[in-house]
């Protein structure tokens, strides 16, 4: 048999690995200001150049131009900025944590802030979140505590979780915000479901999820995308195109030969790619989805276009799969150096008060983290009691697990 | 009320008693459902309420899982047990870990009704009992009624239960009782005491098992439409056996088989699952460690055969009365 | 709680139920030999409205117009002619067969013969199909012996399937037709894998797969679709709408919002919709994308708009679901009568020859029942030796299945 | 050669061999695995043949199969376990059943790895152990080597092998033997003489087990992680066991079990997995079946708790030596 040489099964290009130069001519670039704004009402057959084209507002020089300019008043980009910030040096600090040993394992959002925060800014609090692992700014939106975070992280005896999750696996129902699952794409269906109820119910809120464009090959994503369009639910579906699924290029998820966006008009719902590092755009096109799904028009897929600038998570090494400074490259910038830029355009913002902001913010940081290690570290203890892992199995015990927790107690002495 | 008839009015009931209750599956609206388990349901209770679905299981149970976290009751019909598989992601790592990964600030209370078992000549895809599988997960109910008066009952209780619950109707019962002979012309469930329901509403307790025969010689633990055949064996046979039906798997009345076994120091074990690794064996296994020093012979397990279940062979692998009896005499033999 | 008041969950629109009268306004139509025909090699996106649009070659006059003929000669026409209704008139029988108790179950494909026969016809007796339970027709043009339809239709002793599978569920080795699952939709991305590892051997053959527009819901669909796309594999993926999934309306499959072959171009690929019941249409489009795959431009995705003329199974009534005389008011008409047409208005065929190769090809079908039944069938035997269950479970019987087939043995006596 | 080492070692060969045998997975290409099972291969055998592929496990599963039936040998990776049920249902519904379906004319011989157990602080979602649910499945073999030597004789047997098998690959042991204390040094496998591998080709057949080690008092049966901590609990108390490594539980050697129980009169079964219908229920059951007259004490089960794998709790969920001690202890008692 002689196999190898007239193999032709395609593989998708990926730009450049280790050692060879960072290469982004494959992104598919527009103009700031360049696309023009359809009614959130608009027919999805007239939206279908949205899902090509890319949505941004934040031109080179910092300023907002364009139809999609969602004309926000400077405090609340003030807002913007300094939650992108916090989780940002939330992240660094995590980060390091994690290197220190003091918490197991750790994932940021290094690059990608301004998807999570944008997108929870131009939302109501009473809309639900169904998030991935890389969306920590929402819950820093929804003004969760870091402390509250920190404890989750530290599997202590304040962790929401009890004990049974991963760091990063985070939750509030207070905030609304769901559980994230280790399971990748499950939640993109269950917001969709979210959603339907609300529409059955008659209620005005809407569903928001994310899922990385890597994790959307899964079933899950299709199944999210068909059931949105046949029952036309309420929900943002956002796959957020870091371009990296662990050592995974984006083409190896379908993003080779079209956008993650266009699925949508293949679905039959409105599909839009934006520019994932301008806060402006992500919130604009995030606004215009909410109007569109609670004015009735259905769901809309939202394709954010960034970049992984760091690792995967604590237990990746990027630089054995991708160019060593490939982020540095990365057309489409840093979120937060993009927004500060236009603040201080606009004479809304300065380098003093920037480094002040940061100053203050690493601090409460810090201080948070201090007072989270008070309730204990998986490391050091205290934990919490290990009688816990056989509750919430079921809303009651069974007896079973009555009978098995009574042995572990025996076991433990 | 034959058993289809016992699960509309459930179904019917609690859509009337609470506005949460939701349906949602594949044909189920419009036409009432393949088998007619929820025939007329919509047209009472309208499409907001009684969902016609794409054919995706897997969505059919995300989405239900979302409706659920939405403060919805949703009821899932898969439309057999075999096509619950490409939904089977969606069970075991959301619906059943929901609540313990969010430490209880979250729970979908979703039910999936769903009919199993052979005997109706539908082949290696429309006959699996796939039970087993589901007792394995953590977090997940699992009940199969033998008969319409318990089905009814179990069935509101799975829906007003705020855990998950995968509901399995064995569809050779849908009918009528069924003693695992074909040849024998089809018994309606009118001529049968359990299928006297209530119009109403009422519960049966999960985790409660039923014993439907009182007896000394030995226990038969089973469930489903096995219930059945270990009668009819059993009384051929002329053996004084008790009879348990389970109703419940998950959670299971341990109690109930631990003490009738410690009295009749005898046991079989009776599904109609393939053999290896079904729930005969968690049974078994229970019944040994606890009743160990009150066992007279060894536990005997009469099951399906472990091939998938074939078309042309159907009663060949189905586990009739001759295959109870023979399990029968090994463990009443003398030691 | 007052939740009917405002709900507004959308529910694809139903045109005609039982009482209501029929109603196709629905169905997107082109003109006979309106869409423009583009090269096999076009890039995807020169190619969207081939996913909207309807190829169409057999105008109502009977006429064969525009870019899409194939200009097949009279001969493959008339074979192609007889192959459909000798699957019709199979189908017919097997029907009736089921009625009187002889088989335990049976599925038509009435009105849908073009799709099996023509796409049959378009490809290489090399070419690998994986097909559903409603294209009984490939197994016709592949040359196999009604008989050996017949017998594992019966579950007799010459069953192929030794007994084990439903009616209908056939497979050939021989004719490179693949095993039918009772599972919806798992052939799809199957026949993927087959094309990839084509590809890998270099080897020259395709795949092609079909799947009901109800089944696409599945997720396996999304995987094959993706897979396809990411490799560029050389496949055939084929939609057959015809409408109805069972008591589903194809809205309730996503077919509301916009059309199966879009799909396609969503995922980076070709896709065509095509008038499923014009034979020369679906065997042009068919060829069209299968010379694309054979030159390495990867899958295609082909919509086939379609009518199930008759029930789903002979388990089912549609007379409960759908308005009673649908069938006559479908728009695309007949796939063997619009071919007959053709045939006689081109001066190859008459109505004579018709009825003449009607009671031939019907006295064949009779004829190979009779024999069949020669083997034996389920309700009355013989059949195969139930030992038989116990093998193939494994490539060898394992100990446990050896000591279960002795059990069984001494059970029957 | 650590347990990765020794996997890595037998697609190579195996890749090198035969020009049918292709790798498909998550970030098993360019990156060569998240656990580095596959480090290499792709630049020695080419894109062609170690094959990157989307995040979809049904559909990584699905593109296998159909690779397979056009005369290619794949070996997908599963990042995880955990992850496996996305494509449950074509492992079961399609993968297991292809063969019998077809009446032997079609078969696809796809291997399945992936990585199983905790013991590495992945939580509950990249900690599971769920071989019972695929030993339940008609048509599937299961494999789970407990050493970097049976880890590569039995994965070149399951490349080689016609049939469909899933084989787990215990992760907690890929870098060195582990006896179930967290906080003793980690020992490398280059210590232990299972650690010894053949640079060469070589098989270990399915359905035969290894005895670890011969005793008279007990028979502890096992496989995967909790070979080395029954091994370390036994001798901890100085029982005279007998232990069993089943390498495949699927086919399963049940002589060599049932051999051993009849001789010591006195069985453990141990496993990671939760206790619940888990596989150690099936091999209690074959025991209780097979040698119920030699039993001198019930037979116990050792299992991981009937909860999900919680992150924090993770030496409370597994199975250690002192869970192992205390079945040892009560199936020691004198009757
Ligand atoms: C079902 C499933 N398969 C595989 C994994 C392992 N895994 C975790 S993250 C990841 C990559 C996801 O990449 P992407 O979706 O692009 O998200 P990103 O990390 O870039 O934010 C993989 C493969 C998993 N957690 N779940
Ligand atoms: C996984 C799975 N789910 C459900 C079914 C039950 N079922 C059999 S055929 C069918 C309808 C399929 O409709 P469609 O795909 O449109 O094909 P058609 O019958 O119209 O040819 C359903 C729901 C099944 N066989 N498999
Ligand atoms: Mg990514
Ligand atoms: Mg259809």
């Amino acid at each position: 048999m002689q196999m190898v040489k007239k193999s032709r099964l395609h593989l998708p290009r990926v730009p450049a690995r280790p050692g060879e130069a960072p290469d982004f001519g494959y992104v598919q670039l527009s103009p700031a200001g360049a696309v023009a704004r359809p009614e959130a009402t608009a027919r999805v057959r007239d939206l279908d150049t949205l899902s090509v084209d890319l949505v941004r507002v934040l031109d080179d020089k910092g300023d907002a131009v364009g139809p999609w300019n969602p004309h926000l008043d400077a405090g609340e980009l003030q807002v913007g900025l300094r939650h992108m910030l916090l989780t940002r040096l939330f992240d660094d600090r995590m980060q390091r944590m994690q290197r220190a040993g003091k918490i197991t394992f750790y994932m940021r959002s290094l690059g990608e802030e301004a998807v999570s925060v944008a997108q929870g800014m131009a939302l109501r609090p009473s809309d639900m979140l169904f998030p991935s692992y890389r969306n920590q700014g929402l819950h820093i939106v929804r003004g969760m505590a870091l402390v509250d975070l920190m404890c989750q992280l530290l599997s202590n005896t304040k962790d929401m979780c009890k004990g049974r999750q991963l760091p990063v696996m985070y939750h509030s129902r207070a905030n609304n915000i769901f559980s994230i699952s280790g399971n990748l794409a499950t939640q993109f269906p269950q917001a969709v479901g979210w959603a339907m109820a609300a529409a059955i119910k008659g209620e005005d809120n809407l569903a928001a999820t994310w899922i990385g464009e890597g994790s959307s090959a899964e079933a899950d994503f299709h199944h999210a995308l068909l059931f949105a369009s046949v029952y036309q639910a309420p929900v943002i579906l956002n796959v957020v195109n870091n371009q990296w699924a662990i050592s995974t290029f984006q083409g190896y998820a379908g993003g080779e030969q079209r956008s993650f966006a266009a699925r949508g008009p293949g679905y039959g719902m409105a599909g839009i790619r934006v520019d994932g590092n301008d806060f402006l755009a992500v919130y604009a096109v995030t606004q215009w989805a909410a109007e569109r799904a609670r004015t009735g028009g259905g769901p809309t897929l939202i394709e954010l276009v960034t970049y992984r600038s760091a690792a995967h998570s604590t237990s990746d090494d990027p630089a054995r799969y991708r160019a060593k400074d490939d982020a540095e490259h990365w057309p489409l910038g840093d979120p937060i150096l993009r927004l500060k830029q236009h603040l201080i355009k606009i004479g809304e913002w300065s380098e003093e008060r920037h480094l002040a902001m940061s100053a203050e913010l690493d601090a409460l940081v810090a201080s948070s983290w201090k007072q989270a290690v008070t309730f204990g570290s998986l490391a050091e203890g205290p934990r919490l009691d290990a009688d816990l892992m056989f509750e919430d199995v079921f809303k009651e015990m069974t007896p079973n697990l009555l009978r098995q927790q009574a042995l572990m107690r025996k076991e433990r002495g | 009320m034959n058993m289809i008839q016992a699960l509309n009015s459930a179904m019917d009931i609690m859509l009337g008693k609470d506005p949460s209750v939701v349906l949602m599956g594949e044909d189920i609206g419009y036409f009432g459902g393949v088998f007619r388990a929820t025939e007329g349901l919509q047209r009472k209770y309208g499409e907001q309420r009684v969902i016609d679905s794409p054919i995706a299981e897997g969505g059919i149970i995300a989405t239900a899982i979302g409706m659920g976290l939405n403060g919805l009751r949703p009821v899932a019909e898969i439309q057999f047990a075999d096509y619950i598989y490409p939904g089977f992601d969606q069970v075991v790592s959301e619906l059943a870990r929901i609540r313990y990964r969010s430490a209880g600030d979250f729970f979908a209370p979703v039910t999936i009704r769903t009919p199993c078992g052979g005997g109706i000549r539908g082949g290696q895809t429309h006959s699996q009992s796939p039970e087993a599988i589901f007792t394995h997960v953590s977090g997940i109910k699992v009940v199969m009624p033998s008969n319409p008066y318990d089905a009814k009952g179990l069935l509101i209780t799975s829906i007003e239960d705020d855990d998950p619950v995968v509901f399995f109707e064995p569809k050779r019962l849908y009918n009528g009782p069924f003693d695992g002979d074909p040849n024998k012309p089809a018994v309606p469930w009118s001529a049968h005491p359990k299928g006297q329901v209530d119009q109403g509403y009422y519960r049966v307790p999960l985790g409660k098992a039923d014993i439907v025969r009182a007896g000394a010689e030995v226990t038969i633990i089973t469930y489903g439409t096995m219930v059945h055949v270990a009668l009819a064996a059993a009384a051929a046979m002329n053996v004084d056996a008790e009879i348990i039906d389970l109703r419940s798997l998950v959670p299971l009345d341990a109690d109930t088989i631990c003490t009738s076994v410690k009295k009749t120091g005898r046991c079989v074990v009776a599904h109609e699952a393939t053999r290896f690794s079904g729930f005969g064996a968690e049974l078994l296994s229970i019944v040994q460690e606890e009743c160990f020093w009150f066992l007279e012979a060894p536990i005997q397990r009469v099951t399906g055969w472990d091939t998938p279940y074939p078309h042309a062979f159907e009663w060949e692998y189905f586990p009739g009365q001759a295959r109870v009896k023979s399990a029968l005499k090994t463990v009443m033999e003398p030691a």
